[in-house]
């Protein structure tokens, strides 16, 4: 399904699909609050003329605090558990990047294989990704093309809009997301033979802006395994001061923590609880004994490196970075994804 | 396995052993589904054991999965969770889920001489498969024990391990000599040395502290051993159990599905990230 | 019956051992009619209350903190209730400016010997309470 | 105006003669116009050293970081570490030092002075570029240049200024062991907390309103404290969770460890751990500003930092970093001290 939204308009379509009667969808749209983009639940004036959002849209399926179960005990009983199951309400979240778009399916895989996550499912099934192409690379650190995607993918989305000017180009890619066009009725028009052309044409000059590069993304899975024991590693990771700000705005890291959060201790009250983990934290893996597998900034910046563009493609045949950017430009302190990657590749030969 | 991974079935603790005193002592627990049955498991694997409050902690199961009434743990007092469970009383009701991980594959094993190599609380995810085996016992030749700790009183399992010498052979070991001690006196490696066992139609099976391991592997590589004939687990950090949380993992693989037992022959290739 | 009516804040009381503490069991002793709103944690001497303890107890869902020592020039430790003036003065202005009722944390000397003095100052500190309603601001939630 | 070559050359010769055994400086970074951190361990890397508006760092945090590591490997230093500082990265060493991190003779200072400017604030610069991505930055007199591909752009220095370095008066590195630039002490670019001025001078609900959305967003990344130098705590006491451990610390000790605050990104918590990051930096804080240029969500981190530090100044005629001889804020006392608000 492809058709025309005048730019004007898509505030109408956000209120149908808003509508009771059109399964009560909740939209979120970038809006910026503070000095930076953030989703929102939209209510009108949506204008789409975000470059990327602050975080990438995956708290939508994986929120950063998710409640698994709450527990209740009184002492000398048994405690009673009750499963606490995210509510069924339906996002539609708009404005989503072909970057963040490509990260939905590699969270899909972590969560789906070998066995499935029922939180992350439950949230899944309910969210609807409404992409928007970047007529030009929103960051100077874009990488998408590195990393086997497109400023026009549409990896991952359910309906990808094309800014042409004063009106969208809107394509439906999954059923969902023709029902969330039909919703809208009225208020798209077929698209006249000028429009399919200027479509391509914007499409072909996005591909064409020039990016970063990773020189060798290809190469990268069997060079990074040939590097593990470089000192190149501790060399680049000396500035890293072990926050969290890569992983967090990251579109596709997907660890975390499991705890107990106590309300009350007599009686017993509290709930299981997971959170956003941070493999850059120095505690994330210290066993209980002090021994830490990866204690130094070094091995834990070639973790996450690894993770992206050789464990995830070794595991399942793709990288798991998506080329947004977030953490280059996040990094406090100049750590670069990119020049990482490439001079790990260069020094493996 | 159930619909939602991550919840936990009820178990309550029917007995309670302390094994070791000390600052670090050790504790078996065995415990018994509160409702329904526990779930089955294979000699090797593990389970996520949690105090309501208190959080989970990923244990090696040690009871035999010939037995299914109950399971039992032994866990040492090292952190904040395995503290709590030092503090439970028979009766206590804990959370359990599982199993996660791979095993030992013991059913390969048949009509082999098993070497089983323990040191401290190194016992207790290789005891499954020694009782296995001993329950089994016509299906392995030779049967072999070797078992130390630091001092007598850090011998775990000592009834056990006493009641298992009618069946296998028990080479028991200390590091220094003490008044009293019949058994070899050094270092658990030197303690297999000192058997000099023949590498021929054998495995050997080791767990205990990581620099224990690294020489008796060292040890049974110069017997003749081949690296595809030696068995150890390795532990990390867990918090999911099922590949997810991402912070257990060895390479590619996460230690909480791909692992905790390896071949010496595929460990030694992986980066040494345990 | 209103809200307001059935409303009794929640006071976390850092007392003193060598006063304040002393302070307040005297009231008891005496009889002294006051509100029993406060739980009272004894402490060493005020100089040892760390500001996390405050933000802590507010966060565990009090309604008011109070911190209770020996009059300036009376501290078992010479110094200590001059050390929680300073701190207890930057904690009480840092809470204020991201917008927490002032009147939500109190400070007073109270000797061993001030039993009246301990069942006013509570008397008070409740009274200023009471209009503020329950504490929402800093309390961990719930269910968040 | 200051001379590059000055500062490598000093590097040069500190390596050359084995005064320091390493020098932490900026270089160019792989991202833009940005600098970024360098370790400087031999003479042609000295080369790799720059000045300009995007030296933000206080790469104090890492004379943090070294002794640590000296400490986990049972080290001593064979020489000290050159640093270069900016008025308040040097102000921080010497609070550090004040509190004992270090000696005065395991630091060797570099001191550069901001003279008439400070860094840039790219969150000011990035509207005023028009879209355009600068590569370089460059102090040229009042003003910063940069360099676009649509060619060079000259700005004055204060519509890009960072905020913390426009309320600076003391852009000179009083503490130093050589230094570089004019010392312009006292200068006034804008008045001093005039952010926390405009911010208290709304009422109290306001102030709620505002700080509770900013605490709402906080995602417990923990930038702010990870780039801070004051932040050195081994075990942070709002981040129990992550307590260190050795093979010394016994069970006891792991299992009675206090959970002051969850690590649940939610209001109650993220307020609990800011609160207190606040407190434990007032009189310690010199308002460098690293953690709120770090922070990935915008929380102005620094407003608290600056009401401390206001708190301080005015009420207990407090100067954090004024001199490594005093003794810090919250151990010491005058009978002066206002104790007014006490019942």
């Amino acid at each position: 399904m492809e058709k025309i939204l005048d730019k004007k308009q898509i505030d109408g379509w956000i209120a149908a699909l808003t509508a009771k009667s059109q399964d009560g969808w909740e939209v979120h749209a970038p809006m910026l609050e503070e000095g930076i983009w953030t989703y929102q639940p939209a209510s009108g004036a949506v204008r789409l003329d975000h470059p990327n959002t602050n975080q990438s849209p995956k708290g939508f399926a994986f929120p950063q605090r998710e409640i698994f179960f709450s527990f209740e005990q009184i002492k000398g009983e048994a405690p009673r558990l009750t499963q606490v199951l995210p509510k069924e309400q339906r996002h539609a979240v708009f404005g989503v990047r072909p970057c963040d778009g490509r990260g939905v399916p590699r969270m899909d895989k972590v969560f789906t294989d070998h066995v499935e996550d029922p939180y992350y499912n439950a949230r899944r099934k309910n969210v609807a990704y409404v992409g928007l192409a970047c007529n030009k690379p929103p960051s100077p650190n874009c990488f998408c093309l590195s990393v086997g995607g497109s400023p026009v993918s549409t990896d991952g989305l359910d309906v990808q809009l094309t800014d042409l000017g004063d009106r969208y180009f809107v394509k439906a890619i999954t059923e969902t997301g023709k029902a969330l066009m039909t919703a809208g009725g009225k208020l798209f028009t077929d698209p006249s033979a000028a429009d399919q052309k200027q479509v391509k044409q914007v499409h072909t000059d996005a591909v064409a802006h020039p990016q970063r590069k990773i020189n060798d993304p290809d190469g990268a899975p069997a060079k990074l395994r040939a590097s593990f024991n470089s000192p190149l590693w501790e060399e680049m990771a000396r500035a890293c001061i072990g926050c969290g700000i890569c992983t967090f705005l990251c579109p596709t890291c997907h660890c975390f923590d499991i705890n107990d959060e106590v309300q009350s201790k007599a009686p017993l009250k509290g709930q299981r609880v997971r959170t956003w983990d941070n493999c850059q934290f120095p505690d994330f893996t210290m066993h209980s004994s002090g021994h830490n597998p990866r204690e130094n900034t070094g091995a834990r910046l070639r973790q996450r490196v690894n993770h992206k563009f050789q464990y995830f493609h070794e595991n399942f045949g793709m990288h798991q970075c998506t080329g947004c950017g977030r953490c280059i430009s996040g990094c406090p302190v100049g750590i670069d994804i990119v020049a990482v990657v490439n001079k790990v590749t260069e020094h493996a030969g | 396995m159930p619909d939602n991974i991550y919840l936990p079935q009820l178990a309550r603790v029917s007995s309670i052993k302390e094994e070791v005193a000390g600052e670090r002592s050790i504790k078996t627990f065995r415990v018994e589904p509160v409702d329904g049955k526990l779930f089955d498991h294979q000699c090797g694997q593990c389970a996520m054991l949690s105090i309501f409050g208190r959080g989970e902690s990923m244990i090696s199961i040690a009871s035999s999965p010939l037995i299914r009434e109950y399971k039992q743990f032994s866990i040492m007092r090292v952190g904040r969770v395995s503290s709590a469970f030092h503090e439970l009383e028979v009766g206590d009701v804990i959370g359990l889920r599982g199993p996660y991980g791979n095993s030992f594959p013991v059913d390969d094993w048949r009509g082999k001489n098993l070497y089983f190599i323990g040191g401290g609380c190194g016992l207790a995810p290789i005891w499954p498969v020694i009782t296995t085996a001993v329950a089994q016992r016509a299906n392995f030749k030779n049967v072999t024990v070797f078992y130390g700790g630091r001092t007598s009183r850090d011998i775990m399992y000592r009834a056990e391990l006493e009641k298992l010498r009618e069946s296998v052979d028990v080479h028991l070991s200390i590091d220094r000599m003490e008044e009293g001690w019949d058994g070899y006196c050094g270092f658990v490696p030197a303690a297999v040395m000192d058997k000099d066992p023949l590498p021929d139609n054998a495995i050997a099976i080791t767990c205990g502290p990581p620099i224990m391991i690294k020489f008796v592997i060292q040890n049974l590589n110069k017997l003749g051993f081949k690296d595809e004939q030696i068995y150890t687990t390795i532990e990390n950090k867990m918090k999911c159990g099922i590949g997810k949380c991402g912070r257990c993992n060895v390479g590619k693989d996460y230690v909480c599905v791909k692992g905790p037992v390896y071949s010496w022959a595929v460990l030694k290739n992986l980066p040494e990230e345990y | 019956m209103s809200e307001q009516q059935t409303y009794e804040p929640r006071i976390v009381a850092f007392l003193c051992k060598w006063c304040s503490s002393a302070g307040s069991d005297l009231a008891g002793v005496s009889r002294i009619q006051y509100p029993a709103n406060a739980t009272p944690i004894t402490v060493p001497c005020t100089g040892a209350i760390s500001p996390m303890y405050i933000l802590s107890a507010f966060n565990k869902g009090a309604d008011g903190v109070l911190v209770s020592g020996c009059h300036i020039g009376d501290c078992h430790y010479i110094e200590g209730n001059y050390l929680a003036r300073r701190k207890m003065h930057l904690i009480m202005q840092l809470i204020e400016f991201i917008g927490v009722e002032p009147n939500r944390f109190r400070m007073s000397w109270v000797s061993a010997a001030e039993g009246g003095k301990f069942a006013q100052v509570i008397t008070d500190f409740v009274n200023d309470l009471k209009p503020l309603g329950p504490q929402e601001k800093l309390k961990k939630a719930e269910r968040a | 105006m200051i001379d590059i070559k000055d500062i490598r050359d000093t590097a040069r010769d500190m390596l050359t003669k084995g005064e320091a055994r390493a020098v932490i400086g900026y270089r160019r970074g792989s991202r833009g116009m940005l600098a970024e951190p360098a370790f400087i361990t031999n003479l042609e890397q000295a080369d790799e050293l720059v000045w300009d508006p995007t030296c933000f760092h206080n790469l104090s945090l890492y004379l943090v970081e070294d002794r640590k590591f000296l400490a986990h490997l049972r080290k001593t230093a064979n020489a000290p570490i050159a640093i270069v500082a900016k008025g308040c990265d040097a102000r921080s060493i010497v609070v550090l030092m004040q509190e004992h991190y270090f000696k005065r003779e395991d630091v060797y200072i570099i001191g550069v002075s901001c003279e008439g400017t400070g860094v840039v604030d790219e969150r000011k610069l990035a509207p005023l570029l028009n879209g355009a991505h600068a590569t370089s930055a460059a102090f040229d007199g009042d003003d910063f240049v940069f360099t676009t591909a649509e060619g060079e752009k000259r700005l004055p220095a204060r519509e890009v200024m960072a905020d913390r370095c426009l309320e600076c008066r003391n852009p000179f590195p009083k503490e130093h062991n050589a230094v570089f630039g004019e010392d312009k002490t006292g200068r006034q670019l804008a008045e001093p907390f005039a952010a926390l001025t405009r911010f208290e001078a709304q009422g109290n609900s306001a102030r709620w309103d505002i700080w509770s959305r900013h605490f709402d967003r906080c995602i417990r990344c923990f930038a702010c404290r990870s780039v801070c130098p004051m932040c050195y705590c081994d075990e942070c006491v709002v981040d129990s969770i992550s307590f260190p451990v050795t093979a010394e610390t016994t069970a006891e000790d792991k299992a009675n460890r206090i959970r002051w605050i969850e690590r649940s990104a939610v209001r109650s918590e993220n307020i609990t751990y800011l609160m207190t990051r606040a407190m434990h930096l007032a009189g310690r804080c010199t308002d460098c500003g690293e953690c709120e240029r770090a922070c990935p969500v915008n929380v102005p981190i620094r407003l608290l930092n600056n009401k401390m530090e206001r708190e301080a100044r005015e009420k207990f005629g407090y100067e954090p970093g004024a001199s490594i001889g005093g003794s810090s804020l919250v151990a010491s006392f005058l009978d002066s001290d206002p104790g007014d608000f006490i019942r």
